[in-house]
């Protein structure tokens, strides 16, 4: 077996487990249940993204697509802290919290 | 010809405009007796016309004129014939002693400055529209005697009255303005003339022309408001809301007579036909009797002269539509004589109004003594509106009933019953001077001599004009006779009948039964008024009704198409993008859908799939932070869906934006207390759905017909060629940034900086609204 | 938010941000990056710091108000534009200075001012928008 | 001088992410990255730390080994089916004193086995440490206090 | 580029998308917030890691590499920093540890007062 | 490939537009973004797919084809323009919900209150 | 100290930046050019014998072509950078807007003396760059928009405290001025979108620049529907990009003259829905109405008199111009769209008690008229919708400036109100008289001219859509006539009643007396504009001398 099939191979598992793994992080997003699972799933999302940026940048051998995931890297964790943040602020606003029939427990 | 070149009259005509800009100040200056300086500008405009009478006379039609609009064909022009100068004359002359009049009527008066401007205005634009060879020049002259008559209307702003007339007057005659500005335009189009003169060269090309009705409806349309024929007469009885030198000059004399103007101007061109005559001899006899008999019901003077100015102008409509010799020839000398003894009276009205404080029939009497000089000129103006002899109106109905009888019965009747008519309210106009005074509010004196020069020197002029009939027919009548009916008319004209011919019997019944009824004046004036007050409907609660009518559907209208409602907004705009992206498809054919390439690497899939995901969580999703994460994840998404197709700068973009897109969401929602649930009820749901999907389904399909289509990729290759080489950048999207398409990203950063101030304002302009 | 971890490392992470903004910046001539994308890098810097030490620490740091750097940007863009003016070619055209320093070529150009431009652009709005929405409690 | 230092390390990640260690570059680097430390200048008074290189060098790799030890423990959790676990939020009381040290430690808990900062108590004093699987909170908290913090003082406090 | 490189890299990729798919595992199945944070954070971080190691592998260009590693190490230094304000920010609000906790040390602090944020 | 990416597209519009056809203001915001994305996605498929090199010169040595750069560059422009633009009305939505006190836009009358009937004397 | 000296460094350097990109440049030197060499292979043989740049000379005059661009945005930037110089802003403006008029003034004068001129931005020859291209439409269009927008800053003074000052008003305004400047005058349709959002994010700070309810109210329906606008003109434009491959309007008519691809009937009815929705017309009007009353006086103006002209010169110039054949099968459909709006326009101020709604609507009434005349399709009919676009453009800012100037000088902002100013103030009422008749169309003002070239362009047409067409104008104007003789009647000759505050003595602001004495001096001299716009109509319909300008023989 030579090496480039082998990779090719080796990509082609990649690709699969990481969409698998979209998939799986996209299911946390659709129950929750709380908003902070939410999030956390948004926060692997993203580094899953950086992992697929790298994979894609070997099944192609653009290696331009690293500066991508340094960027993800860098500002990913952007989000992550302003919708932390939005959590925070829902503890001060609690009079009128989601009506969003999943129960205030768990959405919280 | 006049002594001077004609083409001087361009300018001189415009005078007038010129004294208006100056009336306030000069009134300013000098009070009312502004009036006497700037009656100097008709007065001169009138002996400037004269000097063409020779020549008309003759038989000479003068056309000059400059470009206006050239690219439109549009010029500035004057055409000097019989008709346009005898107008002139009116205009100019009338004009002269109204002034006069008004410096001393409107003594005390607020604002007469104003008035004198608004006067004058009004008589340079219906010096315009007279003397016009230009159809556009007539039309913006006819149009500016419909908004100077608007203006000076409502002169007497404070009183509601007042107020409506000018409305009632601008919207009947701004409508018919409409009328005759479509009728003029398809005169151009059909005939490609764009004068007077031209059309009047080649009488038939209307006539005979594709588009005669519509144009000859539209022309009487004009006239007929204008001219306040049935049922358009309304405005005018009211408009006598106006100061008295304005009804008499306007709504008399000369801007009335503007309708019957263009009828005479066009009658070459569009008479002599059925259509022509019909209409205008039925709506001309209908305005006739109308007048008199709503005339006669009157007790206000200046309501008498305003409804026998509008049976005046109905009998000219008449006249002009029976148009044998006799008929036209008539209605030139009943013009002339009406616009000379109408204007008086109207001026006697006023002149009695200012000296007793009231204009009613039935309290005023005992002038005779008082107000001797008045007395005379009413007596000569009444004995022309009469018909009786040695006066032109006279001579006019002698003419008249001669051009009628001579063409049917039935005009012959309505002409008799309202000359009839006439004659009784001729009489009942010299009530004042005899009858027994009732209760004046004022004691009356003489008027100044500012007041009763207009009336004598008119009715003297009616005296002379019939006692020197030959020039008076030889310099004006048949020049003007001439024009109308577009050749030499055959007429044999005298002061005095020779013999019992068919019109003196007529005249001679008019008399008898004139002066019969006049006995029974009283009965009968109270016999209409119970029979109208039965009736309850007139054109003039017509009028209100329309425009109620009009207000309210635009209201109703309104609410319809401009409810207020985003929600209803939004859809019909998404409505509107579905037909846009469907119709065109549906009539003109739908792509085939071979051809569009291979399929994906299955890991593309999960990345769409993915993405698709992202959306309808976003839609589903009962939270807003669900929505949000949600829409983050879509938007990676479509980041790693650039970057599969080979764009690492959109994704790598697309990865910012939306980091940052979830920050300002999460930053925003921190402080709006909101939720993301649908409050949609299931069928309104359902509908947005239908609208959603049908646009998506078009977008889709747009898009797959665009793909079918052979890629032109000369740009492409054009940047991928030069960026590195001229533009020295290797990375071409960007080097298509910053070089082949600087001027976007210019633009685009205009945009950026923009936002950055506005949501800056948005955010801080609150601050201090709620501190 | 007011966390000893977050606190620390804030700075930090903001100063790399906007250094790498500045690599990106420079080198979106010939690898993916640009003025946009520094631009949207930096502004990602600030708010990051905006969040951890609040919006004054963020306007003493960046000395003048954002929009005004959103202003300068504009006219350094437009200016550069001008420029070929006096080269006598149309508006926005690439001026190319490439002198040969010690054997290595120096790309100069108005085109790179003008890159720099859209970069003070889009750091400016943007660090506006966010700290303006950060400061409207 | 501590100033520097950070500027000389963003100057290396300047030469890292350029991809060139050339001199000029990483002057070039070198200013830029004083230019960025400008604008967080009002905080770097509290940084007089780090001192020692080759101590930070000996963390990361430690780091390096932890990370992957932690993942793999993770993959165990997760694969395995049916394991107990006893999480539990364990009060970590902190030798290190300074924000940075703090930091770093908090960071570096985060990314090894079994272990996530979650706070720190307003005195500095106390690490607030979820444990995904603590039967034993001391014996984590010792664990931490071997590995990780003893390195840190050590960078740190040469 | 020998194969010794390929294979590397190919094994390399493996493994990042191994740990990738153990931390997505982990958020779906562990109990509560706290625990399917280490998941995240740990196997999350050290997948996209491994894999942006394959890639320099796989490049073997010094610019590439260095790249490469920058974003691993970007990426370490923040992703432990939004772990911990998730985490705190959860517990602040009241997310409560799963039963399973045998201990909760932040219960136990005597003013639970909520922090300015 | 085209096909699935235009049905992408199609869900992509169907979706942002059924988000603004709802009243409330945080949907049609949402709706907002993902209208944006779908025509972003519009025009880079417009501009043809392929699986290809960045065009990136000196990148794609041996490629067999270079994506299309002019889309990408227009597609930049247009994701920066519609970010500012969204930016504000996010702010602007913020704002008027808190002066307005509704979320409903169908409730905001304020500029269009009911109309009066207009005058009928003179 | 260290930090301040490595400012200074980092300036230096940063003028030769190239330190960083010199190692690669040098070292893939040799790679790039053999890339090139590739790729210069592949380019079809028609792009490989095209200069990539233009060799010839830019002229000077060319400049005059861009300048009403460049400046107003530079003045944009600059009045931001000086923000803290709340007293030099007016007069930055004044002056950015003096200079940008005189350019265009100078623009006009050329274009009309030569024909088309074109300036490819970056001297790339087209159509690979963007260009600006300025016919006689362009040109004309720029003029009167130059100059309302330095009128307009005379009013402003009077209308922006210095809250407005200081939060952007003229940042916001000469940015306003450019993207419309932009609009009118580039070639190529992506920028076109680009100027279009320009003009898009400086009207929503102009709107919301008084914070107050009201006006955000008006901003959210203004906001969104305006996004949906411009977002759908977007997707036309990357669908013609998609279709055709190529942006630039020249190259676009020629490769659109002979081209019946199925989708370019779909792109043509999204432009001229986008168009149509930016202009206002019915049923896409909603957002107008809705917002137009809410902002400030002079942003109202501004608004009316040139935000929805740009609609109408797009459809004219993209859909006249350019889809031909393909555009011509809506054109029925605009001029029923166009007698719709007109009357419903007309209506819906009739409707109204609201003196700044009223005028509202009537905007939306002159789009009608404007797009009767371009579904007519003809030369008269396009010169008729040009010459309407201009007179509209100056009698709609004028009717917005005298309603706020009446409303300064006695609370007269609605029909319900007596302002009295008829005794009080002839002037002003004589002002507010000048527009509302020109606004009708009756003579002699500047409404006359287009009305009557109009009605002959409809009259010129056989079938029945030209009477429609003739009945949308007659019926509209008529119903104006009423709306403007009622307000004239209710607010301006009753007199104030008793108790009301004395009415002011403020001057007329002479911005007011400037756009007036245009409409008058139009409607007395019209061959200034209707010269001009038969110019620009013809090149609409035989556009072979833009084309032959911008993209020269090939
Ligand atoms: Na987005
Ligand atoms: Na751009």
């Amino acid at each position: 077996m030579s090496g480039q099939l082998f990779l090719t191979g080796a990509l082609i598992v990649t690709f699969l487990v990481l969409s698998l793994a979209f998939v799986l992080i996209v299911i946390r997003i659709v129950k929750g249940p709380s908003l902070s699972d939410r999030i956390l799933a948004l926060d692997l999302l993203i580094a899953v993204a950086i992992g697929y940026i790298a994979a894609f940048g070997i099944s192609t051998g653009y290696s331009i697509y690293v500066d991508i995931a340094i960027a993800l890297g860098l500002v990913g964790f952007l989000s992550t802290i302003a919708l932390a943040r939005f959590v925070l602020s829902r503890r001060t606003k609690s009079d009128d919290e989601d009506t969003t029939g999943e129960g205030v427990k768990a959405d919280v | 010809m006049p002594p001077f070149p004609a083409d001087l009259m361009l300018y001189a005509s415009l005078l007038p405009f010129a004294a208006a800009f100056i009336a306030p100040w000069l009134v300013g200056r000098m009070g009312h007796n502004a009036g006497w300086v700037l009656a100097g500008v008709p007065a001169l405009l009138f002996v400037l016309f004269a000097a063409f009478l020779p020549g008309v006379a003759a038989g000479t039609v003068t056309t000059y004129g400059i470009d206006w609009a050239p690219g439109l064909s549009v010029r500035y022009a004057h055409l000097i014939d019989g008709l346009s100068l005898t107008f002139a004359l009116l205009i100019t002359g009338i004009g002269t002693l109204i002034v006069i009049y008004a410096g001393g009527y409107l003594k005390g008066y607020a604002h007469q400055g104003r008035f004198m401007m608004f006067l004058l205005l009004f008589m340079g634009a219906m010096l315009g529209l007279v003397i016009a060879d230009d159809l556009i020049t007539l039309f913006v002259f006819y149009e500016l005697t419909s908004i100077t008559s608007f203006l000076l209307i409502g002169f007497d702003h404070k009183r509601e009255a007042a107020r409506r007339a000018a409305v009632q007057a601008l919207v009947i005659t701004g409508g018919g303005g409409l009328a005759l500005l479509a009728g003029l335009i398809l005169m151009r189009v059909v005939s490609g003339e764009t004068s007077v003169s031209g059309l009047l060269a080649m009488p038939d090309v209307l006539r005979d022309g594709p588009a005669y009705t519509a144009i000859a409806l539209l022309i009487m349309l004009a006239a007929f408001t204008k001219s306040a024929q049935v049922p358009f007469h309304s405005w005018l009885p009211n408009a006598m809301e106006a100061p008295t030198p304005v009804s008499a000059y306007l709504h008399s004399a000369t801007m009335v007579k503007a309708g019957v103007f263009v009828l005479m101007r066009f009658s070459p061109n569009l008479g002599d036909t059925a259509l022509w005559s019909i209409m205008l001899t039925g709506f001309g006899g209908a305005t006739f009797l109308t007048g008199v008999i709503l005339g006669i019901r009157q007790t206000d003077l200046k309501q008498i002269l305003a409804y026998t100015t509008v049976a005046s102008l109905g009998l000219l409509v008449m006249l002009t539509g029976v148009g044998t010799d006799y008929a036209i020839a008539g209605a030139v000398l009943y013009l002339v004589a009406h616009a000379l003894f109408k204007g008086g009276l109207f001026m006697v009205a006023g002149a009695i109004d200012h000296e007793t404080g009231t204009r009613d029939v039935r309290v005023l009497g005992g002038l005779l003594g008082k107000m001797p000089v008045t007395f005379v000129a009413a007596f000569l103006a009444c004995l022309s509106m009469a018909g009786l002899p040695p006066f032109i109106g006279f001579v006019a109905k002698e003419v008249l009933y001669n051009g009628v009888y001579e063409a049917a019965w039935l005009p012959t009747i309505v002409s008799l019953i309202g000359n009839t008519l006439m004659f009784t309210i001729a009489c009942v106009l010299l009530m004042p001077f005899f009858a027994k005074p009732g209760a004046l509010p004022k004691s009356p004196h003489e008027a100044p001599p500012s007041l009763w020069l207009g009336p004598i020197v008119l009715s003297v002029i009616g005296l002379f004009s019939a006692l020197f009939l030959g020039s008076t027919l030889s310099a004006v009548v048949l020049p003007m006779a001439n024009a109308v009916a577009g050749g030499p008319v055959d007429t044999n004209i005298h002061l005095w009948p020779a013999g019992l011919k068919p019109p003196v019997v007529l005249t001679l019944i008019t008399v008898g039964s004139g002066v019969a009824l006049f006995f029974v004046y009283g009965r009968v004036r109270d016999g209409i008024a119970g029979l109208l007050t039965a009736i309850g409907w007139g054109p003039d609660k017509g009028f209100d009704q329309a425009v109620r009518g009009l207000v309210g559907a635009s209201w109703r209208v309104t609410n319809f198409v401009q409810p207020g409602h985003m929600k209803l907004y939004v859809s019909v705009v998404f409505l509107a993008v579905a037909l846009a992206l469907w119709l065109p498809p549906i009539f003109g054919g739908f792509p085939s859908l071979g051809g569009t390439g291979a399929l994906a690497a299955p890991y593309h899939f999960a990345v769409l799939a993915i993405a698709v995901a992202g959306v309808i969580i976003v839609i589903v999703s009962k939270s807003r932070i669900v929505a949000i994460v949600s829409l983050g994840i879509q938007g990676t998404m479509v980041a790693l869906i650039f970057m599969l197709y080979g764009a690492p700068d959109l994704s790598f973009t697309q990865f910012m934006v939306e980091t940052l897109s979830v920050v300002i969401l999460a930053l925003v929602m921190t402080r709006l207390d909101l939720d993301a649930v649908d409050h949609r009820p299931r069928p309104v749901a359902m509908k947005d759905a239908a609208v959603a999907i049908a646009c998506g389904a078009g977008f889709s399909l747009m898009l797959l017909s665009i793909v079918q289509i052979p890629f032109n990729n000369t740009l492409s290759e054009f940047f991928l060629t030069y960026a590195y080489d001229i533009a020295h950048g290797k990375n071409v999207v960007n080097v298509i940034l910053v070089d082949f398409r600087a001027l976007d990203t210019l633009g685009e950063i205009a945009v950026v900086m923009g936002a950055g101030i506005a949501i800056l304002a948005l955010i801080r302009l609150r601050a201090r609204v709620s501190a | 938010m007011n966390t000893l971890i977050f606190r620390t490392v804030a700075p930090y992470i903001s100063a790399l941000m906007v250094l790498f903004s500045i690599f990106v910046l420079l080198r979106g001539h010939n690898e993916p990056g640009g003025g946009f994308i520094g631009g949207l890098i930096a502004a990602s810097a600030i708010a990051i710091y905006g969040i951890a030490y609040g919006v004054r620490a963020v306007r003493q740091a960046i000395y003048i108000h954002p929009n005004v750097l959103a202003g300068v940007g504009l006219v350094m863009a437009a200016l550069a534009g001008f420029a070929s003016f006096f080269a006598g070619k149309p508006f926005l055209t690439g001026l190319w200075y490439l002198p040969t320093v010690s054997g290595v070529k120096l790309p100069i150009s108005n085109v790179l001012v003008f890159d720099v431009g859209v970069y003070f652009v889009v750091v400016g709005s943007v660090a506006a928008i966010a700290l303006s929405l950060e400061e409207s409690d | 001088m501590a100033t520097i230092f950070i500027n000389i390390l963003l100057s290396l990640a300047w030469a890292a992410i350029t991809g060139s260690f050339s001199f000029i570059n990483l002057l070039f680097g070198f200013v830029l990255g004083g230019l960025s430390l400008t604008l967080i200048r009002a905080q770097l008074d509290s940084m007089n730390h780090f001192r020692r290189f080759f101590g930070s060098v000996r963390l990361a790799l430690t780091f390096l080994i932890e990370l992957i030890k932690s993942s793999v423990n993770v993959a165990l959790i997760v694969l395995s089916p049916g394991r107990t676990l006893r999480p539990a939020i364990i009060a970590y009381p902190l030798d290190v004193t300074t924000p940075a040290e703090i930091t770093l430690l908090a960071n570096l808990i985060t990314l090894t086995p079994g272990t996530l900062s979650m706070d720190v108590s307003d005195d500095n004093k106390t690490l607030y440490v979820h444990a995904i699987d603590a039967p034993n909170p001391d014996e984590i908290i010792a664990d931490i206090k071997h590995s990780f913090e003893g390195q840190i003082r050590r960078v740190f406090h040469p | 580029m020998s194969d010794l490189f390929l294979y590397l890299t190919g094994i390399l990729c493996m493994i990042g998308a191994f740990f990738v798919l153990v931390a997505a595992i982990g958020i779906l199945k562990l109990d509560d917030l706290y625990m399917r944070m280490h998941a995240a954070s740990k196997a999350g971080t050290l997948g996209s890691g491994v894999l942006l190691v394959a890639l320099a592998v796989f490049a073997g260009e010094s610019d590439v590499v260095l790249r490469a590693i920058a974003a691993f190490v970007f990426f370490l230094l923040t992703a432990p920093v939004s772990a911990h304000l998730l985490a705190r920010a959860a517990y602040t609000i009241g997310y409560k540890p799963c039963d399973a906790t045998h201990m909760d040390a932040l219960a136990d602090r005597e003013q639970m007062a909520p922090k300015s944020h | 490939m085209e096909i699935i990416l235009a049905v992408v597209v199609g869900i992509f519009f169907a979706g942002g537009i059924y988000l603004m056809l709802s009243a409330r203001l945080v949907r049609i915001l949402l709706g907002v973004a993902i209208f944006g994305n779908a025509v972003n996605l519009l025009i880079f498929t417009g501009g043809r797919l392929v699986e290809a090199a960045p065009p990136v010169i000196g990148r794609a040595e041996g490629a067999a084809q270079v994506a299309n750069p002019l889309p990408q560059a227009l597609i930049l422009t247009a994701i920066v323009i519609s970010f500012s633009i969204f930016a504000f009305l996010l702010v602007l939505a913020f704002r008027a919900y808190q002066s307005l006190d509704t979320d409903d836009v169908d409730e905001m009358r304020l500029a269009e209150p009911p109309l009066n009937k207009p005058p009928l004397h003179y | 100290m260290m930090y301040i000296s490595t400012i200074i460094g980092a300036l230096g350097l940063f003028l030769s930046t190239g330190t960083v990109l010199a190692a690669q440049t040098a070292s893939e030197a040799a790679g790039g050019a053999a890339a090139d060499q590739a790729a210069a292979e592949t380019v079809p043989g028609a792009t490989a014998t095209v200069d990539p740049l233009l060799t010839v000379a830019t002229p000077l005059a060319a400049w005059l072509a861009a300048l009403p661009i460049a400046l107003p945005l530079l003045g944009a930037g600059l009045t931001l950078v000086l923000r803290n110089l709340p007293r030099w802003q007016a007069p930055m403006a004044l002056i950015v807007l003096g200079l940008t008029a005189l350019t265009a003034v100078g623009l006009s004068a050329v274009v009309e003396a030569t024909g088309p001129i074109m300036m490819a931005m970056g001297n790339w020859t087209p159509p690979f760059g963007i260009v600006i291209a300025v016919d006689s439409l362009g040109a004309l269009l720029v003029l009167v928009t130059s100059l309302v927008g330095l009128i307009g800053i005379g009013y402003a003074r009077l209308d922006v405290g210095d809250e407005g000052v200081k939060y952007g008003f003229y940042s916001f305004y000469l940015l306003l001025i450019c993207g419309v400047n932009g609009a009118f005058s580039t070639g190529d349709i992506f920028n076109l979108y680009v100027w279009f959002e320009v003009f898009l994010i400086s009207s929503f700070g102009l709107m919301i620049l008084g914070g107050t309810n009201i006006q955000l109210d008006g901003a959210v329906k203004y906001g969104v529907l305006n996004l949906i606008a411009t977002t759908v003109f977007l997707i036309a434009v990357g669908a013609t990009y998609g279709a055709t491959g190529t942006l630039n309007m020249a190259d676009l008519q020629r490769v659109l003259a002979d081209n019946d691809a199925a989708p370019l009937l779909t792109i043509a009815a999204l432009f001229v829905l986008a168009f149509a929705m930016k202009a206002a017309a019915f049923p896409l009007h909603f957002w107008l109405p809705a917002s137009y009353h809410t902002p400030k006086v002079i942003v109202s103006a501004i608004f009316a008199g040139l935000l929805t002209k740009v609609g109408v010169y797009s459809l004219m110039r993209i859909v006249v111009m350019l889809f031909g054949a393909d555009g011509a099968v809506y054109m029925p459909l605009i001029v029923i769209l166009g007698v719709l709006t007109a009357v419903l326009g007309a209506m819906g101020a009739l409707a109204q008690v609201d003196l700044k709604r009223l005028a509202a609507f009537l905007v939306v009434s002159g789009i009608g008229v404007m797009m009767i005349g371009i579904g007519l399709g003809t030369q008269q009919g396009l010169t008729g919708a040009i010459v309407y676009t201009v007179h509209s453009i100056l009698v709609m800012t004028g009717l917005f400036l005298i309603l706020g100037m009446c409303d300064r000088l006695s609370q007269g902002g609605s029909l319900l109100q007596a302002g009295g100013l008829y005794s009080a103030r002839g002037f002003a009422a004589a002002l507010f008289l000048v527009f509302g008749f020109s606004t009708a169309g009756l003579p002699p003002f500047s409404g006359f001219w287009p009305k009557f070239i109009l009605v002959e362009a409809s009259l010129a047409v056989e079938g029945s859509i030209a009477i429609l067409g003739v009945l949308g104008i007659i019926i509209s104007g008529f119903i104006t006539t009423i709306v403007i003789g009622r307000a004239w009647a209710l607010v301006f000759l009753t007199p104030q009643p008793a108790g009301a505050p004395a009415v002011s003595a403020e001057p007329v602001n002479p911005a007011v007396i400037i756009l007036a004495g245009f409409v008058v001096g139009l409607g007395l001299f019209p061959a200034f504009v209707v010269d001009p716009a038969i110019n620009g109509a013809a090149g609409l319909l035989n556009p072979s001398a833009y084309v032959t300008e911008v993209l020269g023989g090939r």
